[in-house]
Parts: structure tokens; C-alpha cells; sequence
């Protein structure tokens, strides 16, 4: 599904966020990308997702070379994907209903269709009663869910999840991660970008540790 | 993507915009009220010149001695020439009257001690007003020329610099009001895109979140163009009926004072004002769009 | 909170705004341009009436038979009156050369047929140009009544129609001008200080948390009522300088086509200008700052 | 320091973000303030701020009556707090340096001690190097920890702390617990909310449980 040869991340020519990092995902696999504040994992799934590109290096993405994919490619490829991106980024200007319909709504499906599903999604993160509110009437655990459930509507392919769990308690964490564990088995690609060791070594699942940019053990 | 949810993300957009929206349609008005009024300035203006040139009278003076039918018959020939509208006939006697009065009173003695009236009888011909344009003037000379050459008017008298005036004022004030209406249309183009475009920059986070869920520029960019075409129908709409409403309780007012009645824009330049409206609007979301969405 | 601080700021958030703030002056900068155009018109307008009311004369008829002292005493007693620019002596030989041409070569044989000229020598008056407000057509009439009271003269013509049209034009323009002329820079005082607020819009957030670490509004307003004097300022200059540029590469030549030299904005008018901008890019940063600091 | 007198919160006319809240916390305290996501614990914090007024009841913060308080009187208490908010709300068009320099520029802090300061409390979060970045140039992690740095820096009398170490790994977030602590030692008041139940029993100090807008146990 992934793969990168000798990817570096230098940010205004100096901070180097990523360091010749060498890695290879395979399809359906569930892998937790470990480090602590400021390692580059943020950096690595921007990398993944195509909004920003390598300094040097080589990256693979379901086969397309993310530094010359065309911008309708790139669209394409998204949609196969989905995030949990560490601050949300929720559209502050539509309803949750709203946010997690969009993903939807750009792959063309049916208005019946959307609402069924963004209803079973918000369902699964608890929060079918929040459907019209507006992100900033919500916790940031509440966005935070919301953000899963916008990443989990359209059945991703690859799923990645950046610090999914930074904001929630942990009853619900466990549900959350119980969630990437049951769309992993519906042979999703997971990877799972965390600062918890703990965490990630309980879910006996391949662990990539990253340290200052680079992979370390 | 249909139409239906086009127009209501266009609509939602505009009305969860709030006060942005809300200023954004108010300068959009602003500039094209502005543009409105000057036009109505423009085309007032026009106005006054060609019923000043409407004004021009051409004066045939007759050779001595015609007689009543002679006399009719020229005037008949002249009315049937399609420029002119408007014909009369000025005996000699009255020619002395107008002379007398046009010297003053202090002379009258003088007049009267000459024995004939050397003053000869004329035709006066009032012409279909139309501005002065240079084109305008030569057919009005033709027209002079040919009144001269008809039998029984001896010489022809039209004001020629009055003319030469009003076609200098008529050529210059047209080569002005275009430089100055291109510069003030240009302008308001400008502002209109810029302020669509001011008001795109902040939603720039939202862009970049739809482009990052999988969404083609096309996808994102069309409810927001519909949006500025939106606001720019809206400011257009607001505009011309703020400049009517004006128009109404000033200018219109101003007859009492001006003695002349100020009218209001051609509905042409109302409907182009707000199309061209409509089309800035959505250019200067293209413009911002263009900007944020032709990186990856 | 020291001067250099607050400036320091204000240059600052106008660097950092970016585009925004490039999209903030540009506007303000076009909104400027247009008024200032809009004066440049209305500026010239006004010079053309006035070259025209200087072409202004009175004639002043004299009596007959009156020798070269005494109408030389008399054009050096009209010269000395104040409004009084130039007086030239027309003798009944020249009036009579005036006469025919007027009249056309058609007539020439019936004027030589007169055995004595009954036409008077006169002297003309120019006046010092100025516009014909209603003040100043009475100043004129009484000038005129001060010639005609004169030893020696008989009669006086001043052109009673054309002074008349002269006041009308020239109140008439002056009304329109000035409600015009209102609703243009009230116009420009709108879209710049909304176009500020668009941009104090995006400010929101900002606010808030300045508000949250204890700042209070006077604290946190300064640096961006500054910025938005600074934006009034620059737009205020810029587009003085594109209107400069604009008169000289066009309107300058104009004078080709109208042989008229168009004339630039007084400097006052100027300075006025760019203070104004200055305070209304203070006034529309105080409006949407006073909206956000106004709660909690 | 704080006195919480039968106060509620509710949101849009039907969301009860804190239902009958009674509650005191004297000066010098540090209380953590613990909760699963929506709890209610940002709203807390909120109307201690002054940022939200109570839908009814009366919150007394040193002696000020929140409901009844002045608009400069309210900007002078807040001198006195740290804040750190759970979504950071750092200034995006300033650096990191202005960003924590402007809580002391507020209170009229010399240029020359601003400097020190500032390096003083970005040195303790380990950020010294970031000094000039902007917000959008952090890790959400680091964006953290300047957070943590500002409401630090003016030696507050009352700190409010919202999930200061929910991006944090486990060997930061130790640190960060251990500044606030030594910040309660100076004697300032602080309050740490935290869905994390094991940190808050950990710390052996005095914890209020806040379960669907209600104090439970
Ligand atoms: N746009 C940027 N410009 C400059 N530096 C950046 C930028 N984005 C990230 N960095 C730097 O790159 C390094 C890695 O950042 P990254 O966000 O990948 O860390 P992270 O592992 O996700 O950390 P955290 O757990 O705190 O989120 C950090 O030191 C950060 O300051
Ligand atoms: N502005 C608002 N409008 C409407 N509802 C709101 C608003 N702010 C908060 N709420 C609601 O109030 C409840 C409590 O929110 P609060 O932010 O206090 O939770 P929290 O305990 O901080 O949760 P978390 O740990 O997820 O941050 C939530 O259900 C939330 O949706
Ligand atoms: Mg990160
Ligand atoms: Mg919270």
C-alpha cells in the first residue's frame, strides 16, 4: 500500500522533520507509528496524504508517486482514504451532519444514502445527537469523534488516524480503537499515529517508532 | 453535483457568512450605485446638449420680391427634407421689429429715419435635435447646402459657431465621459472582484479541508462562484434600486431648482450594470479560487 | 503601551495580513482613485465655466460726435473700476466692417446703399473671469449700471441671455455637483470602511484571546485602529499618485483632441483627500473593533 | 478562591452543559477536575474565566462576582490567571515568542525582562529553539507546550489547565504535571481538567468528578 525510499521532510531548509525514513506497508495491514512530541509523524501522514511533499525521496501510495501524481489523481486517491486529522479540521461552517456528508457528497452518492450512513456513523461514536450542531458548540472530544466518523463513512482504503484518541477518555478511546480494529478486518489499511507506547503495545499490531525523524526501535 | 445543491450551498454559504456577506453585498452595492450615478450624470448630461442642439435653427434669407405662393411653396419644399422638423416664415416686417429690438432702445430713432427696409424676408428651419457628433455636423452642412440651393433663398445663416461649438463640446464631452466611464467601470470591476475576493480568503482553512478530503477544485469551486455571482445579482439588484430611490428623492427634486427634468438610466445600462455585475461577482471568486486551488 | 510599540504592531499586522491586506489597500486605493477622478471632473467642469464667463462682455454705446479726449477719459475711467480686466474702443468705422460681415456678402450692396452710418462706436468691457453664481450676476448687473451711468454713454448691451444662462449653468452645475459630488465621497467613506471591517472580520479570533490573557479593548483596539489609519494612509497616497499618473498618460491629452488643458486637484483638495482616507480607515477599524470588543 | 453557588449551564436552550454545580476551592489548592468527553470540565473553566456566563447560580472567582462583573475589571482578574486552553488558542499571525511575550506586554512588563522571561518559560517547556516559529509551524504537541509556557510565564495566582498533556507523550506530560505542581508550591491555585483518571489519582490530590454536567463522585 506504502512504500518510501530514503524520504526526507526539511522545513525552511533546516528543520528536519524527516530523515531518510525507509518503509514499506502492506495492504490490510494495521500499523502504529510511535513517538513522541515532534518526531515527524504528523510530517509522515501529511506526506501519505499528499499535502505536502517530500524534500527528497521516493513515495509510493497505492502505487501512485506522490511527487508527481496530478492533482486529479490525487483527488481520486483521497477519496479511497480516510484521516483523523490530530486537530480536527473540521469545516467550521457546516453542521457534523454537514462535515461527514461532504466525503459523501464528493464520490456522488445518493442524498437517501448519505443519510443513512452518516446517521450509522455518528452512531458508532456516540454522537447521532450532536448531527446539527456546529463544531464549535462541541467538546474537543466531541470534534474529535466527529473527525473519526468523517474518516470511517466512505469505507476507506487506507485509514490514517493521527492521535485519534488525544481528547477522549478512555472507555471511549477503547471503542475508537476498537473501531480501527473492526475496519482493519474489513481489510482496511490502518495506521495509527500515537504518543501512548502503552497503547500501541497492547494492541500487538506492527510498531513503527519515529524519533527526531528518524525510525528507531 | 446537480443544480439543486448548487444553489443551496450557495445559499447557505451566503446566509452562514453573516456580516461578511452582509458588508460584502454592501460594497458591491456601493460601487455600482456609485457607477449608476455616474452614469445618470453622463447620460443627463447628454441629454442637455442635444436639446441644446435640438435649438439650432437654420435661416434662409429669400430674395426680394417673392410672392405669397412663391413663398409657400419654398416652405413646402423644405418641410418635405426629412431632417428638418420644423418650418416658418419671417416677413420683413418682422425682421425690422426683431432689428430694432435687438439694438435697444436708444437707437430706435435711427432705424427710423432710413426710408426702405433693407432688411430681407427669411425662412427659419428648426432641424430634428440630435447631438453633435462630428458625423452629425456634416450632415447638417450637406442640409445647409442644399437649402441654399433651392430657388428664391438668396443666402443661408445657421450659427456657425454655435456649431462648431456644440460639436467640439458634443466630441470632447463624449471623448471624457468614455475615458472617465471607462476608468469608473474599470474601477468598480475592481472593487467588486477584490472585495468577493477578500471575503474568499477566509475560507481558505475550509478549502484546503475539502481539497484534502478528496474534493477536485471543480467540486469546491463551483457553489463558491455561484456564491459571488450570488452576491454580485444582489449588490447589482440593491444598487439600482438604491440609485432609483435616489434619483426619486434628490435629483429629481433638483427639476424646482434646475428647471429640467432629470432622467434616469436606459433600462439597457440597468440590465448591463447588473449582468456585468453578476459576471465580476463570479470572477473575483474565480480570481481567489484559482489562487488556493492550483496547489495540491 | 508606547508609541513605537503600537507602531511597530500596526506595521507589522499589515506585513503578516498578506494578501488581505494587499486586497484592503488595493481597494481603498481604486475607491480613492474614483472620487478623486469624480473631482478632477467636476474640477475642470468648473474651469470651462469659468473661461467661458470670462468671454463675458458689456458694450458700451456712445453718445455721437464725442472727441478723442473724451473717449479716452472715459476708457481710462472704466479701467479703473475693479472687476474690470480690459476695455477696447470701437469706432462706428470698425462697428460698421462688424456689421457687414455679420450680415453675410449676400447683403453688403444693400448696407452701401445707406449714405450715412447709423451705427454707434462703442467701447467693450471685459470683465475678470469668474463663475456666475446668482451673487455674482448681481455684482455684474451693478457694474453695468455703473457704465451706463457714465458721462457719455448711451446705451449698454451686456448680453442678457447668455449672462442668464451662464447663472443658470453655473448653479445648476453647482448643486448637481455638490449632491453628487455628496453621495460619491459618501460612497468612498462607505466601501473603505467596510472594506477594513471585511478585513477586521478576520480578526475575530485573535480578538478573543487577547481578550482572554487580560488585554482590554483600548490595549488590544490600538494597534488596529493604527493599522487601519496606515491603510487609509497608503491607499490615500497610491491612489493620489495613480490619479497623477492617469491625468498626466490620458486626461493630459486629451488637450489635443479638446484643445482644453485639463487641471489637476487643487492641493488642498488633495491633502483633504488622504486625511479623509486616513480617518476613515481609523473610523472602520473602530466600528467592527467597537462590535467585538463591545461583549465580554 | 472559587465559590460555586447551585450553577448551570445551558447551551441553546436545551443542552445542559452543568446542571447545579456547588463547589469551593480555596486559594493555594490543586484540584483536578475529572470527566469523560462532554463531561462538562471545559465549561467549568469557561465560566471561571468569565469567557461564558452562568445560565443562573453565582460564581465567585477571588472575590468577583462573574455575573456582575465589570468589563476592566474582568481584564485585571484575568491578568492574574494562566490559561492553558484545550485547543491552545494561540495567535496565529504571531510567533511564539509574541505570543507568550503579550501576556506580559498586557501587564506592562519591561522590554528587557519580557526577553528573559519568555526564554525562562520556553526553556522549562523545551521549546527554546521554536522561539520564532508560528503556530502552524509546530506539531500540535509543541503548540501544547507553548500554551502550557504562556499561561506559566506571569506567574498566575490561579492557573486553569484543560487537558495539558493530551498530545503529549508520557515523558513531557510527567514534566508538564511537575511544573504545574511546582507552580501550586509558589502558591497558585490550580485546576487541572483531565478525562484521564489514572494521572489525576496518581497526583494524590483533591479530584471533583464531573459526569453529564453533574458532580458525581
Ligand atoms: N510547517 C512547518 N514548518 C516548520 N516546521 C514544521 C512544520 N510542520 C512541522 N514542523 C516541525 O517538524 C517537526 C515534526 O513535526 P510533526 O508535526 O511531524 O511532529 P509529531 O510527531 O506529529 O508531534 P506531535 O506528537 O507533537 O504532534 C516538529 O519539530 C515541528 O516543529
Ligand atoms: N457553545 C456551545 N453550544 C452548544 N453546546 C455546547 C457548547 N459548548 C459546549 N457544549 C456542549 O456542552 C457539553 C459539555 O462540553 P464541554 O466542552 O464542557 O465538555 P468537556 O468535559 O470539556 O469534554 P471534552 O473532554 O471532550 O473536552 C458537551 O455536550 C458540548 O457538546
Ligand atoms: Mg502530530
Ligand atoms: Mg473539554
Amino acid at each position: 500500500m506504502i512504500q518510501m525510499y530514503g524520504v526526507s521532510k526539511i522545513y525552511n531548509s533546516e528543520i528536519k522533520a524527516l530523515q531518510g525514513i525507509n518503509l514499506s506497508i502492506e495492504r490490510g495491514e494495521f500499523v502504529c507509528l510511535v513517538g513522541p512530541s515532534g518526531a515527524g509523524k504528523t510530517t509522515m501522514l501529511r506526506l501519505i496524504t499528499g499535502f505536502e511533499k517530500s524534500t527528497s525521496g521516493a513515495i509510493y501510495v497505492d502505487g501512485h508517486d506522490m511527487n508527481y501524481i496530478s492533482k486529479r489523481e490525487i483527488s481520486l486517491l483521497r477519496r479511497k482514504m480516510g484521516f483523523v486529522f490530530q486537530d480536527f479540521k473540521l469545516i467550521k461552517t457546516k453542521t457534523v451532519f454537514e462535515n461527514i456528508a461532504f466525503v459523501l457528497k464528493v464520490i456522488g452518492v445518493k442524498e437517501q444514502e448519505i443519510k443513512r450512513r452518516v446517521a450509522d456513523v455518528l452512531n458508532l461514536v456516540e454522537l447521532l445527537n450532536k448531527s446539527s450542531s456546529f463544531p464549535h458548540q462541541l467538546s474537543c472530544g466531541e470534534q474529535q469523534r466527529v473527525a473519526i466518523a468523517r474518516a470511517l463513512v466512505n469505507n476507506p482504503v487506507l485509514l490514517l488516524a493521527d492521535e485519534p484518541t488525544g481528547n477522549l477518555d478512555l472507555d471511549i478511546a477503547k471503542e475508537i480503537i476498537y473501531l480501527l480494529l473492526q475496519a482493519n478486518e474489513r481489510n482496511t489499511t490502518v495506521i495509527l499515529a500515537t504518543h501512548n507506547n502503552h497503547l500501541a503495545t497492547t494492541l500487538k499490531k506492527r510498531i513503527i517508532y519515529l524519533d527526531k525523524g528518524k525510525i528507531g526501535s | 453535483m446537480s443544480l439543486k445543491y448548487l444553489i443551496k450551498e450557495a445559499m447557505l454559504n451566503l446566509k452562514r457568512g453573516g456580516i461578511a456577506s452582509f458588508v460584502t453585498i454592501s460594497i458591491i452595492t456601493i460601487s455600482l450605485f456609485i457607477l449608476g450615478l455616474f452614469f445618470i450624470l453622463t447620460t443627463n448630461v447628454r441629454a442637455i446638449i442635444e436639446d441644446l442642439s435640438s435649438k439650432v435653427a437654420i435661416v434662409a434669407y429669400l430674395d426680394n420680391g417673392l410672392n405669397k405662393e412663391e413663398i409657400d411653396r419654398l416652405k413646402k419644399e423644405v418641410s418635405k427634407i426629412k431632417e428638418v422638423k420644423h418650418v416658418s416664415y419671417i416677413s420683413k416686417e418682422i425682421a425690422m421689429e426683431r432689428f430694432k429690438k435687438d439694438l435697444g432702445e436708444g437707437f430706435t430713432d435711427i432705424v427710423e429715419t432710413l426710408d426702405t427696409n433693407p432688411l430681407p424676408a427669411s425662412i427659419e428651419v428648426k432641424i430634428k435635435g440630435s447631438s453633435f457628433t462630428q458625423e452629425e455636423k456634416e450632415r447638417f452642412l450637406h442640409l445647409v447646402a442644399k437649402i441654399k440651393g433651392l430657388v428664391g433663398v438668396k443666402e443661408v445663416d445657421y450659427g456657425k459657431e454655435m456649431i462648431d461649438i456644440l460639436t467640439k463640446i458634443t466630441e470632447g464631452l463624449s471623448l471624457v465621459i468614455y475615458v472617465i466611464g471607462f476608468l469608473f467601470s474599470i474601477g468598480a470591476v475592481f472593487i467588486v472582484s477584490n472585495t468577493i475576493r477578500l471575503a474568499i480568503l477566509s475560507k481558505k482553512e475550509e478549502i484546503e479541508i475539502m481539497r484534502l478530503v478528496g474534493a477536485t477544485p471543480g467540486f469546491i469551486s463551483t457553489p463558491y462562484l455561484l456564491e459571488g455571482a450570488l452576491q454580485g445579482l444582489i449588490g447589482g439588484i440593491l444598487s439600482m434600486g438604491l440609485l432609483f430611490i435616489i434619483y426619486k428623492l434628490i435629483l429629481n427634486r433638483l427639476i424646482f431648482i434646475l428647471t429640467y427634468q432629470f432622467i434616469f438610466l436606459p433600462f439597457t445600462l440597468i440590465l448591463g450594470l447588473v449582468i456585468g455585475s453578476i459576471i465580476v461577482g463570479l470572477l473575483g471568486s474565480l480570481l481567489s479560487l484559482h489562487y488556493y486551488l492550483r496547489g495540491g
